[in-house]
């Protein structure tokens, strides 16, 4: 994809897919909460244990995931839902995972942190700073395959102060390798806020540490995402290394489900609604002419019927069998 | 006042507390264990009434905040450090195994580490592979950590009191399902009778949780309390079995198991940790090498199989131990011994 | 030719060596395995053959180039990566036993990680407590990874290849002693004849290092010849020990086990890795839960105690296994025998 | 101490540590090769196991520790004789401990590589920049305690590749705490050059990534290194912070004794011989009138007494009875 500005295409695909992200975690906040009244159990319910929606992040997802072919590779973090969706991960089956079920990604093994979907080369895992070693790795595969493929490895803020993320950033940087490091600057590491976990106001400040291009983006705005991750792609595709992009960005709901957020600002939410991505794109379509009422109302209903459509199909799944916990160990 | 009950997560951030009070060098390190009040509430609290200075929430740096405990424990104060799960234990290990556990050996004495490594441990509530294992053998297994698994509130505070004040490092590990959460099934016989003065419960006694003559069931944690829920089935059978709650791995009360053994003739182990090259072959092993003819069957493990913990429910309680597997080990290993 | 001994380094570097040749998808990665040929000499010459692309030199970054190996199995590689000393596993063990590990599982089994994780262990030459440990059952415990340890040259290579040609992630744990390496003392026997073509030995499957019928004697690695030692001792006093060299902790070949205990009645499990929570335990228990009565006398286990590894000679000399503590075991334990 | 140029006295100091540090480095290789000719063995003679010798490397040790007091922590890495030497730890005992005597610093459980001197707050250890959050921790308690100590983290350049060294400064930098970072830049890690391990020249650049100073220190230049250290523990005294410090340092001897230093150009070390930093500090001592031959040779002769002593207590003294290995696991 190009790297200049957003085509006709390439904005509806982006206000599309962050229509469908947002629905997707909305519906699944939706089937999360089923279950678990009047009190709160986190194992109750179709969709149990920790839950970490991204609804808000969108930007992070759809601006860099545009520029991504599926041979491209993907890691994703412990909040992994709108990137797997602007990757191309199959939703019926990834919905299905998360629901626990036997068509699931994994047959319900992984659940939510941990989908894999190799057709687009996507993975994500639970442990902080965990899958951007892997995406360096899977960056020299390509290299050594003599392949132009790219990989991403998504972290947040509060994952940047990890030791692998400098480990990793340097040994990209070291072989030139094909990496874009996207960190989803979210404030918020669960209770702790980035001003009390890192030295630094900007992350991406950190790339002189390493000799990389550092790219900041301010207040989550999808079309400043789409041209710095269309650089930074672009220049990972030339062979010519790594670079650190960070990202301000919203999160809109607890750090998992259930969290009471006691820390947070009561009001900070309902400022960063104001502010929402997908409206901002919205207007910025319907004043272009990208996009009209009618054509939008058509966007909307065709990307949460995908997601309803994934989640009957999670629904109406069948679970497995119990004893299968014991297959695919080894491969 | 004498039958006040509390929670097993009340009876720990009680415990940090009261000797917080007592002792201006001990302090708490790590993620969300401030405002939050720790993800399982074990320091809930303590920032309110300790302030920011000894209750320190962390970047997500284990490395480091381990590493700083371990540094800080070297220089007079009595660090508790916060892995918030256990499955964790990977990005930091190297401060815990290397220096943590072994720099009082290194310095022949001359240097203390009296710290806590506190962590959360277990499953069941469907948090996949990467958040509910067990992993005491994999701290017990190396030399230099006392290694502590409270399965209720009493103990848990004596035992937090104890490993405090250790001049050891003391990994210190609390089941999840023990900690009396509202928002996660929680085990209500955790929830203990806990005198509100400090006291103490020895690191390395095992406790006899229920007296029985026919079998051993030996346990650790949540897993003392599904030996005991199997113990009453049993019970309904005319099967009386003995309940051994090790309370640590590391010291191992071996005389307890022995002694509860001679009794018996019978033993079964329990373990939520993975099976092989863990806790229930360190038990076994130990009684068939001190005298192979206490055994009059042979023994039983109930134990996590040799996979990754899945998340699909009905995948990961298939994989838990139970209730029900270890009255049927209990029966199984009865039934070998009439055969014998 | 059909004679040619070659030292274990040579072994495992020749089965690298044709692997890459035949595999252009095989590539090592690791602290000085290029120009120096890796400390304990397992990569001699291969990047004089094969280049700095597939024979790649890392920063001390364990996390990253491990974790890069991990990513870079699941996209069509085949990486060989080598921990320079079991004993930093502690940083980068996130990567290797949860992402490892566990992708395969994870996935239900879409995701291959095709990668050898290849390290070293083991004490003797006053290493001191951070660089000789073995740690195979910090490893064995947990899901996910086999377990080899190879005891000679021929295995060495033959393993090599298998673990290469794995879908499955291996680690593979060569003890120094047994490299062959000219600067510091290596087992003799541990060079044998190996074939110039290349070979597989299959993972899982233990091997009769010495047939006898009076006791079976557990090993792996460097104990193997520890305990081969002893049997050629106790022969002397009409003793006929049966050597068992496990070859992998994962899978456990616990058919093997059971056969030759069934035929000697009498257990002896050797394990230069720390006593508790670790092999010895796990090899009895096999034993005793599938048939008590397979044992005519208590079980022995001769391992590292429970003590960081000392640097001073004597201290680690005392703390180590030999053939002395063997042989004197299984007399121990015959002679229980002989009461029981 | 001052913070501004040398005293004399503290010149004097200097220059004789460094003279003892060398002729400990000398002696001790000596002592490691006995026992292990015709054949190398690392298990034979008086100091089996690993050694890591610190020739060369004298003015990181000397111009960083003029300025700290015993109740300074000091945390030093596998290449530890330099920096415990000029920390004050006990010469005696520390020498006992390297031949594995009963009278060592810690009975010999430790060894060369694990040295503590509780006296005068020194420790190291054998992993790579594992010492760094260890001396974080020392920083905070003295911080807690209202004390104005300061701590000492050395790392060798390899090891500010390592997640730690990330970690731990950022944590240091966060919580403002007296530590000073000391990068010994030798140019190789065993057989790994800077430049295929490091993705900037210069590890001091990275001070950038955590908000603190970051100082240069090049060719080895011992009064360069007490100017720069002297404002860096000053720094950290007076409750500002971290501080970066990189020093370009020469590694005379290989990585360890018996290394064949195959990946080492043949004349490298000749030619850094001719840059000797104690020769240059003599000769300006001699220059400034510090020192004078007849006052040098005494420096020398009792530099070098001290340590011949060291060396025979060491060698007189008993091995420690095997049992006792089995002491001491437990405080
Ligand atoms: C190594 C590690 N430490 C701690 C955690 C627990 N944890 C999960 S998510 C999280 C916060 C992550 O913050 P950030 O990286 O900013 O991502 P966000 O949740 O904001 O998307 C923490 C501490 C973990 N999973 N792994
Ligand atoms: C985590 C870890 N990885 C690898 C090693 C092996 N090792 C010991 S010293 C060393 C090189 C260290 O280089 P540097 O940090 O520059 O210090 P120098 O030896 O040059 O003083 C290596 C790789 C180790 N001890 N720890
Ligand atoms: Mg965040
Ligand atoms: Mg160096």
């Amino acid at each position: 994809m190009s790297t200049g500005e957003p085509s006709r295409e390439q904005l509806l695909w982006m206000y599309e897919t962050m229509v469908k992200i947002r629905h997707y975690e909305e519906s699944l906040a939706q089937a999360y909460s089923e279950g678990k009244s009047p009190r709160f159990d986190i194992s109750a319910g179709p969709v149990p244990g920790e839950l970490h929606l991204a609804a808000g992040q969108e930007p992070c997802a759809v601006g860099v995931c545009i520029h991504l072919r599926p041979e491209d590779t993907v890691t994703a973090t412990h909040r992994p839902h709108h990137v797997a969706i602007a990757k191309g991960v199959d939703l019926k089956r990834m919905t299905a995972e998360i629901f626990g079920k036997a068509t699931g990604l994994s047959g319900g093994r992984g659940g939510h942190m941990h989908l894999f979907d190799p057709a687009v080369h996507f993975s994500c895992s639970g442990i902080v700073g965990e899958g951007l070693p892997p995406a360096v790795g899977a960056a020299l595969a390509a290299k050594m395959q003599g392949k132009d493929w790219v990989a991403v490895a998504y972290t947040g803020e509060g994952g940047a102060n990890q030791g692998a993320f400098h480990e990793a950033v340097n040994l990209a940087a070291l072989w030139k390798l094909p990496v874009v490091f996207v960190i989803e600057d979210n404030a918020w590491a669960i209770s702790v806020a980035k001003d009390v976990s890192t030295a630094v106001p900007r992350n991406s400040d950190r790339a002189s540490a390493y000799g990389v291009p550092g790219v900041y983006v301010a207040d989550n705005d999808t079309l400043a995402v789409f041209q710095a991750a269309g650089e930074a792609v672009a220049r990972a595709r030339r062979g010519e290394g790594p670079t650190i992009l960070e990202i301000e960005t919203y999160r809109y709901y607890g750090h998992f489900e259930g969290d009471p957020q006691i820390y947070r600002p009561a009001d900070e939410v309902k400022r960063l609604q104001e502010k929402d991505p997908i409206v901002r794109l919205r207007d910025h379509l319907l004043r272009e002419g990208v996009l009209d009422e009618a054509s939008d109302r058509e966007v909307v209903a065709r990307a949460q019927r995908e997601v309803d459509e994934a989640m009957t199909f999670a629904r109406e799944s069948p679970y497995p069998a119990p004893e299968e916990a014991l297959e695919n160990v080894f491969a | 006042m004498s039958s006040r009950q509390l929670t097993m997560a009340r009876a720990i951030s009680e415990a940090i507390a009261q000797e917080m009070e007592r002792d201006p060098t001990v302090f708490v390190v790590g993620e969300d264990i401030g405002k939050y009040g720790g993800i399982f509430g074990a320091t809930q609290g303590l920032l309110e009434r300790f302030g920011s200075e000894r209750v320190r929430d962390t970047p997500i740096s284990e490395t480091a905040f381990i590493g700083a405990a371990v540094g800080a424990a070297m220089s007079g104060m009595r660090p508790i450090a916060e892995l918030m799960f256990v499955d964790f234990f990977g990005v930091a290990m190297d401060q815990i195994y290397n220096l943590m556990a072994k720099n009082v050996y290194f310095s022949g004495g001359n240097v203390h580490v009296p710290m806590v490594l506190m962590t959360a441990t277990g499953g069941g509530y469907s948090d996949a592979g990467q958040h509910s294992q067990n992993l005491y053998a994999t701290f017990a297994h190396l030399p230099g950590m006392k290694v502590v698994v409270p399965s209720n509130a009493y103990d848990a505070k004596g035992l937090m009191i104890s490993a405090i004040r250790d001049e050891s490092p003391v990994v210190y590990m609390f089941h999840k399902g023990l900690m009396g959460l509202v928002w996660m099934p929680s085990v209500r016989s955790a929830q203990t009778v806990v005198p509100e003065e400090p006291y103490t419960v020895p690191i390395g006694q095992a406790a006899v949780r229920r007296e029985g003559k026919d079998v051993t069931v030996v346990a650790v944690g949540l897993m003392v309390h599904r030996a005991l829920d199997a113990a009453d089935a049993l019970a309904r059978e005319q099967i009386e079995a003995e309940v051994l709650d090790l309370r640590s791995l590391v010291p191992l009360d071996r005389e307890s198991i022995l002694r509860s053994v001679a009794k018996t003739g019978h033993l079964v182990v329990v373990d939520e940790d993975y099976r092989s090259y863990g806790l229930t072959s360190e038990v076994i092993t130990t009684v068939v090498e001190h005298d192979l003819s206490l055994l009059r069957s042979k023994p039983e493990r109930v134990a996590y199989p040799e996979i990754p913990v899945p998340y699909s429910r009905p995948m990961e309680q298939f994989a838990l131990p139970n209730a029900e597997k270890i009255a049927a080990a209990v029966r199984r290993t009865l039934a070998t011994s009439a055969v014998a």
